[in-house]
């Protein structure tokens, strides 16, 4: 229902341009579950954002098409992508504290949110909905009439996601839903919407820094890193044999019992600047097995086998020189 | 529950909404009074005619001024006070109308005078069959308590006109000779006392309104915001003030004005319009908003309004002076020459021409000119007249590169017309000597009176609006103590006292020439242009009477 | 705390405000040079009847005397019951009218000035701002940010004046000056503000004529006012826009204008609220320049002509009636915002 | 003598890349550029002004009484037959004294002031704020109409009236500034190490209060520009025997009702530039000290 060919996204600044995705493919099915894992800085948010078109200006969308039901949203008029927006895609942000408008009960935000999209519903039965989305969130209908700066974060992200769920659509987009939240929560938001997606299935895509949170709750994997796509497979696959050395490089800085001989260890260097990136694969300067032609030329995304996807020229030779 | 904004905003739109169907029910209301109106054709004519009529018997008068603090005669000593009180109060004598010298006196409450030999004995005989409140014939009584009232207040009232004209002073007392005569004893002989009896000050009241406290505006009735007899041409009907600036005035005819065979007033209603500043003035005058501007339309718009067909401009003489004063009490000033050599340096025409565009005239005299007395003294110094004053700094051992220099002050706040715009002919008038260096300060009118006391200023120029019309509120102005310029002269002050005690009009005139030409040799004041007075109205106004007396007549106005 | 605890102690806290400003008030008259005494002599004056005069001004009693009569005089309530304003003392230019009396006689005006100016600035101020952050960095955001920076550069009198000329004196569209034009008898006096009484009155044809004499005074104040809220709406517009609670918004699909209006201005507006209370001591001050110009018979004008007379006690109640007014705008403007902001709880 | 051209040298070899990096902080940059200029050049404008003066700008009677702009006189003259353009040429200067005094004045009393006061604290401290709040509360034009009455005309007694008004803001700004600053940690240090409290001050806090100070001072030399018309307009001014802008503006609308609009307009855009020019430095600076604004 959802296939993302070839994206490209720009941010156009002072210092010139930055690249902040580059040709970006895949595909989702109805209720799978996708993760997007990568560092900060590596364009996970961007790509979700580009998902329901709302890169901060002034990003831009410059290749490529995203099809929603095979609707092509790059092109689509905003008046029709704003109905699109909550009712087929739906987007849970990082921050729960600032996502919900301080001078707004939180009632009126889902009836907003329902008249808007159904503006022949009256205002009691959207009231009524209400009340049953907040059960299911387990938050008491009456508090409703209250404001969010009387909510807790976990509350606030449930409510969130609550907003999400209302309009039941097809594809659910979070990113980072659980990095500001402490662990004990984390984990019950996660079951939250893991059992909301089953109950109204949906398809998810989790945006996370986090690869653990990632391998356990999505069906396949994307690794991001300088806005490439450099591993995209299975969670189960991409978590018995990682090839691109950043992906193992993720794998290993994560507490694991199996790998417990292993030492913990974190990727040396930093992120790229993506004003100028590296020539060649982007990740070659942190790379450890990195050799000069990594620098030279820049290795393709290509199947290794049972839809596991490397860029990397340990998987395969082929690749474009760069100049 | 709404959002809060809303609420807000439903709040608003409910107060526009009550206040709007408040407009339409009473736009709805008139609707119906006007048909009502209408369907009697015959009234709605009627009301249209005596609409029209009103129309030719109002006259509309637009002015910058505003009664200072009240029109009790025991306190008013401003000009639109007086003003306002000409017309609605009366006096036993007054000047006639288009007077040239001020002292052509003519009977109004009273019918006939004389003085004794001495001037000391003043005897009057009143005019019977005029009417005060509650048909109250007019008698000497009411003369004496008007005049035992005004001093009787002095004390309270140290700042009144009558402190000021030194009524306590000159009257000793006031008798009740019989019904219609009436006699004033006076400390002193005293010539101009006719003068003094013609000011609004000495404007009979009215027990009934005049009780032995001064009277003020009072937001109640117009009546009772006057102790003046309603014995003038016209009777105060509205009057209403704001944070101490006159609103609206209004004036009608006085049905039992003693004078009203005659045909006067001649307009039924006087209504004045209070406009900001000579500017507006001048635009409503310009658009036709009023029938009449008087006081103040500025001398360049007066020039402009002379080419304009809508409006006629009337020009009259003015008794207004100013002169420059010199602190004679240390250098430079304290030597005669000096002083002297400054005034001959001085260029009057300049200023009047320049800055008053003509509606000034030089003032060779304190005497205004057609004035009993007044002479060309000052003309012997002349106008810019160089060499004189070159030759006169020389022998005090000044000359072009150890220039005479001092400082001259001037009042900035706007209390005297231009006197920015003066001072700086004046500077450029000396400067041009080339002996002389001229430091101009400026001090707005507070600080400028303070430092007149404090006697601070090397020369600074002054004005003088007289209280009554007669050499004698002049003269004096060479050596008057409260210009602190440390003058005296006991010879020019023996003259003065001879002049106010004689009415033979010859040898006032000879003993006030004599202290002029005095005035000339000393300059401890030195006269420097007399005002004319303006007024600006409709072409079908007639009957402007601008004289001397600088008082607007309005019952004589017709259109 | 109770909004009406609230209330009362804010009211409290201005008191030692308002007596400060009196005393700072009160001694500064007392240094000015010039003797309201001497001022009233045009002409001969001996010692003896300034004396007099300055006895009947109660100016002979010992400083800190008068200082005490005086703020009796203000708080004395029964006096105010009786003549329906404070005793702020007889006036010395006019030594038997009631300073009382003439401040609210010509506070109306300035009022009503104030009013129609703050509306004009924050209707001018908000819908630019809200403009200019709409279109970011454009072209359109550069000239609405000139016009903002503009409106700081502009003496206010100049623009009164430029607007007479235009309006006054070559169009002859607007009256240069006064609340309503001469020739036309004011309304009744029922809150003292013409453009009101008029229609309380029903009178459309004054209501029009007191709203033309309006324009331009409150068109120069609200002009000169609007600069702050352009620059003040726009810097807000643009921080919220960015809030993740705007772009949540537009993820969840709502309209363009609730996303702006409801969810940005609504959150930006509240410290455009707040600089409203801080701009009314500016206002007043403009408004001194203001009804200079336009000779509007209000409070500005007063205090200046009185300056000129040396009238103490004049000044001195104006001064407390400015106090006062700034004080009980910036009350209102507090409760406003607490009741639009509910993280604020009273 | 030859140190102190090396120091002219090594300021102005300071100077001018400043300036050239000013360029590289985008409209902000250009926005302090811009309102410099505007100030250089009027300020040189007045400078020589009587090398270019067509006329002395006080004579009267030079021209035609209140003649419109001509070939003969560009601005046209004044009611005295003054020629608009040489007073236009001369009239800056009072602002610029009056200005620059009252800048200095305020810098001079409300900085050590608020830094004083913040610095110990405590009740001085909340009197001195509490006086200062109401100073601030008032309208300051009405304060310093009053004060100029009381001081009498001349360029530094408006300065004076002027400065009364603007040291509080001073004193806020430098109060909110040293109070955020006082907590931070390496003055705690300083303290801990025993500093002397003014050489703490002057060491530590001052130099971090000097950017917003000058932000204050560049709005308030704008606002001195316009309270000095405003006090001249109500009749406080300097004498007529000095050019000013302010004079003309005010004097010309005796004009106003014949039409004379050149008397108005030319001092009035005059006024608009300077007031324009520091207004533009100060934004500037502003936005470039706290990128908050600039975004």
């Amino acid at each position: 229902m959802l296939e993302v060919n070839s994206l490209t996204v720009d941010y156009p600044t002072r210092g010139g341009t930055i690249r902040a995705v580059e040709n970006v493919s895949f595909s989702l099915g109805k209720s799978e579950t996708l993760g997007l894992a990568g560092e900060s800085g590596s364009g996970k948010s961007t790509l979700g954002l580009s998902m329901i078109r709302l890169i901060p200006p002034p990003g831009r969308i410059v290749k490529g098409e995203i099809r929603i039901d095979g609707v092509n949203i790059v092109e689509l008029p905003e008046s029709k992508m704003r109905i699109l927006r909550g009712q087929k895609v739906a987007y849970i942000f990082q921050d729960p504290m600032t996502s919900l408008n301080p001078v707004k009960k939180i009632g009126a935000h889902f009836v907003e949110l329902i008249r808007t999209h159904e503006p022949n519903t009256k205002k009691e039965d959207a009231l009524e909905r209400t009340k049953k989305v907040l059960g299911l969130l387990g938050i008491l209908p009456e508090r409703m009439n209250d404001y969010p700066h009387q909510f807790s974060g976990g509350m606030r992200q449930r409510i969130m996601i609550g907003l999400g769920i209302t309009l039941n659509p097809n594809l659910v987009i979070a990113d980072e839903p659980t990095t500001a939240l402490d662990v004990i929560v984390q984990a019950k938001i996660l079951d939250l919407l893991e059992n909301l997606r089953r109950a109204y299935g949906m398809a998810l895509i989790l945006i996370s820094h986090d690869l653990s949170i990632i391998l356990e709750r999505c069906d396949r994997i994307i690794v991001l890193y300088a806005g490439n796509m450099v591993e995209y497979a299975s969670s189960a696959e991409l978590h018995k044999n990682p090839i691109h050395p950043y992906t193992q490089g993720l794998l290993r800085s994560i507490p694991n019992i199996e790998l417990s001989d292993q030492r913990l260890s974190a990727i040396p260097g930093s992120p790229p600047n993506m004003l100028n990136p590296p020539k060649g694969c982007r990740f070659s300067p942190r790379c450890r097995h990195a050799e000069e032609k990594c620098g030279l030329m820049e290795p393709s995304l290509i199947d290794v086998g049972n839809n596991h996807f490397v860029k990397c020229f340990a998987a395969n030779d082929e690749g474009v020189a760069v100049e | 529950m709404a959002n809060r904004m809303e609420t807000i905003i439903i709040v608003l739109v409910l107060i526009s909404i009550v206040v709007s169907a408040a407009t339409v029910y009473y736009s709805t209301n008139m609707l119906a009074n006007i048909t009502a109106l209408s369907n009697q054709v015959t009234s709605l004519q009627d009301a249209l005619e005596a609409k029209l009529a009103s129309l030719e018997t109002t006259l509309v008068v637009g002015t910058t001024d505003s009664v200072e603090l009240t029109l009790d005669p025991a306190q008013a000593y401003d000009y639109f006070g007086w003003n306002i009180m000409q017309q609605i109060g009366g006096t036993l004598v007054s000047v006639s109308p288009g007077s040239s010298t001020g002292t052509d006196f003519v009977a109004e409450l009273a019918t006939a005078w004389n003085a004794s030999s001495d001037l000391k004995t003043w005897d009057f005989t009143l005019r019977p069959g005029v009417y005060l409140s509650d048909n109250v014939e007019f008698n000497a009584s009411h003369v004496k308590y008007s005049f035992d009232r005004a001093i009787a207040l002095i004390p309270s009232i140290p700042e009144g006109a009558p402190a000021g004209l030194g009524y306590d002073l000159i009257i000793n007392h006031t008798e009740v000779l019989s019904t219609y005569k009436v006699r004033f004893v006076l400390n002193f002989p005293f010539a101009p006392f006719l003068g003094i009896l013609a000011t609004r000050s000495s404007g009979i009241v009215d027990p009934k309104y005049a009780p032995q406290a001064q009277v003020n505006y009072t937001a109640s009735s117009a009546r009772n915001s006057t102790p003046l007899a309603f014995v003038g041409p016209y009777v105060l009907s509205e009057w209403n003030r704001v944070a101490g600036r006159d609103l609206e005035i209004k004036l009608d005819a006085n049905p039992n004005y003693w004078n009203i065979a005659s045909g006067y007033p001649k307009i039924k209603h006087i209504i004045f319009k209070f406009y900001s500043d000579s500017s507006t003035l001048r635009l409503a005058i310009g658009a036709g908003d009023v029938d009449m501007a008087y006081r103040q339309i500025s001398a360049i718009d007066a020039q402009d309004l002379e080419t304009n067909p809508n409006v006629k401009v009337w020009h009259g003489v003015g008794t207004f002076i100013q002169y420059l004063c010199f602190q004679t009490k240390r250098a430079p000033f304290n030597q005669t020459k000096v002083r002297v050599a400054v005034a001959a340096a001085l260029n009057r025409s300049t200023v009047t021409e320049t800055v008053f565009l003509g509606t000034a005239s030089p003032a060779y005299s304190i005497i205004p000119p057609g004035m009993l007395g007044s002479t060309e003294a000052f003309s012997i110094l002349g106008d810019a007249n160089y060499t004189y004053t070159k030759s006169l700094l020389a022998e005090l051992g000044y000359d072009e590169t150890n220039k005479l220099t001092f400082d001259l002050w001037y009042e900035s706040s706007g209390h005297y017309p231009q006197s920015d715009s003066q001072a700086l002919l004046y500077k450029e008038a000396l400067e041009a000597s080339g002996v002389i260096s001229v430091t101009l300060k400026n001090a707005d009118w507070a600080s400028y009176k303070l430092n007149r006391d404090q006697e601070i200023m090397d020369a600074y120029v002054y004005g003088w609006y007289p209280d009554y019309l007669d050499p004698d509120d002049y003269a004096f102005l060479y050596w008057a103590s409260w210009l602190h310029t440390n003058y005296s002269n006991s010879t020019q002050v023996s003259l003065y006292d001879q002049a106010r005690a004689t009415t033979n009009a010859t040898l006032r005139t000879q003993l006030y020439a004599q202290i002029d030409e005095m005035a000339a040799e000393q300059c401890s004041v030195v006269p420097l242009f007399v005002s004319t007075s303006l007024a600006v109205t409709k072409p079908n106004v007639y009957g402007v009477y601008l004289d001397i007396t600088m008082d607007m007549r309005y019952w004589l106005i017709s259109k | 705390m109770g909004l009406r605890t609230y209330i009362i102690t804010r009211i409290i806290l201005t008191i030692p405000t308002l007596l400060l400003l009196l005393t700072a008030v009160f001694l500064i008259m007392r240094v000015l040079p010039g003797d309201p005494v001497a001022l009233h002599f045009e002409k001969k004056a001996t010692p003896e009847t300034m004396e007099a005069l300055r006895h009947i001004l109660g100016l002979d009693k010992p400083l800190w005397q008068q200082y005490l009569d005086y703020v009796w005089g203000v708080i004395d309530i029964g006096y105010m019951v009786e003549h329906g304003y404070p005793n702020l003392g007889k006036s010395m230019q006019v030594t038997t009218e009631d300073v009382g009396g003439q401040i609210f006689s010509a506070f109306p005006a300035t009022l009503e000035l104030a009013i129609y100016a703050i509306i004009i600035a924050v209707v001018i101020g908000v819908l630019l701002g809200v403009a200019s952050s709409k279109k970011y960095n454009s072209v359109p955001d550069h000239i609405i940010r000139g016009f903002g920076i503009i409106t700081y550069a502009v003496p206010i009198f100049f623009l009164g004046i430029i607007l007479q000329l235009i309006f006054g004196v070559y169009l002859r569209w607007l009256p240069t000056g006064l609340r309503i034009a001469p020739t036309v008898e004011p309304p009744a006096s029922i809150t003292g503000l013409y453009t009101i009484d008029s229609l309380l009155e029903g009178n459309l044809y004054k209501f029009i004529e007191s709203v033309k004499a309006l324009l331009l005074p409150s068109f120069t104040l609200g002009i000169i006012l609007s600069g702050v809220f352009v620059r003040l709406t726009r810097t807000n517009m643009l921080e919220t826009l960015r809030l993740e609670f705007v772009t949540a918004a537009r993820a969840r699909g709502l309209k363009e204008s609730t996303v702006t209006y409801r969810y940005a201005l609504r959150n930006a507006f509240l410290p455009v609220l707040t600089m409203m209370g801080l701009q009314f001591a500016l206002l007043l001050g403009g408004a001194v320049l203001t009804e200079t110009t336009f000779s509007w018979p209000g409070l500005g004008r007063y205090i200046v002509t009185r300056i000129n007379f040396r009238d103490y006690t004049a000044i001195q109640g104006a001064v407390v009636m400015f106090g006062l007014f700034v004080t009980l705008v910036s009350l209102v403007v507090d409760i406003l915002y607490a009741y639009l902001d509910p993280r604020i709880r009273l | 003598m030859k140190e102190e051209n090396e120091a002219k040298r090594s300021i102005l070899a300071r100077l001018i890349p400043g300036f050239v990096s000013l360029t590289k902080h985008g409209p902000s940059g250009w926005m302090v550029i811009i309102g410099l200029v505007i100030v250089v050049a009027i300020v040189v404008m007045t400078a020589v002004a009587p090398l270019v003066a067509p006329h002395d700008p006080i004579e009267s009677r030079v021209g035609p009484i209140a003649s419109p702009p001509s070939w003969q006189f560009p601005m046209g003259t004044t009611a005295l037959g003054q020629d608009m353009l040489s007073r236009i040429l001369f009239g800056g200067s009072t602002m610029l004294q009056v200005s620059a005094i009252s800048v200095l004045i305020c810098f001079v009393i409300g900085v050590p002031l608020g830094l004083f006061s913040s610095y110990v604290g405590g009740n001085l401290d909340k009197t001195f704020s509490l006086i200062i709040d109401a100073v601030y509360a008032f309208p300051g034009l009405v304060i310093a109409i009053a004060i100029a009455a009381v001081l009498g005309p001349g360029v530094v007694n408006m300065a004076l009236s002027i400065a009364v008004v603007y040291i509080p803001s001073y004193f806020r700004i430098v109060r909110s500034q040293v109070l955020s600053i006082k907590e931070l940690t390496y003055v705690e240090a300083a303290k801990s190490i025993g500093a002397k409290w003014h050489s703490i001050l002057f060491k530590y806090v001052f130099p971090n209060v000097v950017p917003s100070i000058v932000t204050v001072a560049t709005v308030n030399f704008a606002d001195a520009v316009l309270t000095a018309a405003g006090l001249t307009f109500i009749g406080l001014g300097v004498s007529v025997s000095i050019p000013d802008w302010g004079y003309d503006l005010t004097k010309g609308r005796e004009l106003l009702s014949s039409g004379g609009w050149w008397v108005i307009t030319f001092p009035g855009v005059m006024i608009i530039l300077l007031a324009l020019g520091f207004t533009f430095i100060g934004e500037g600076l502003s936005e470039l000290l706290n990128p908050k604004l600039q975004r």
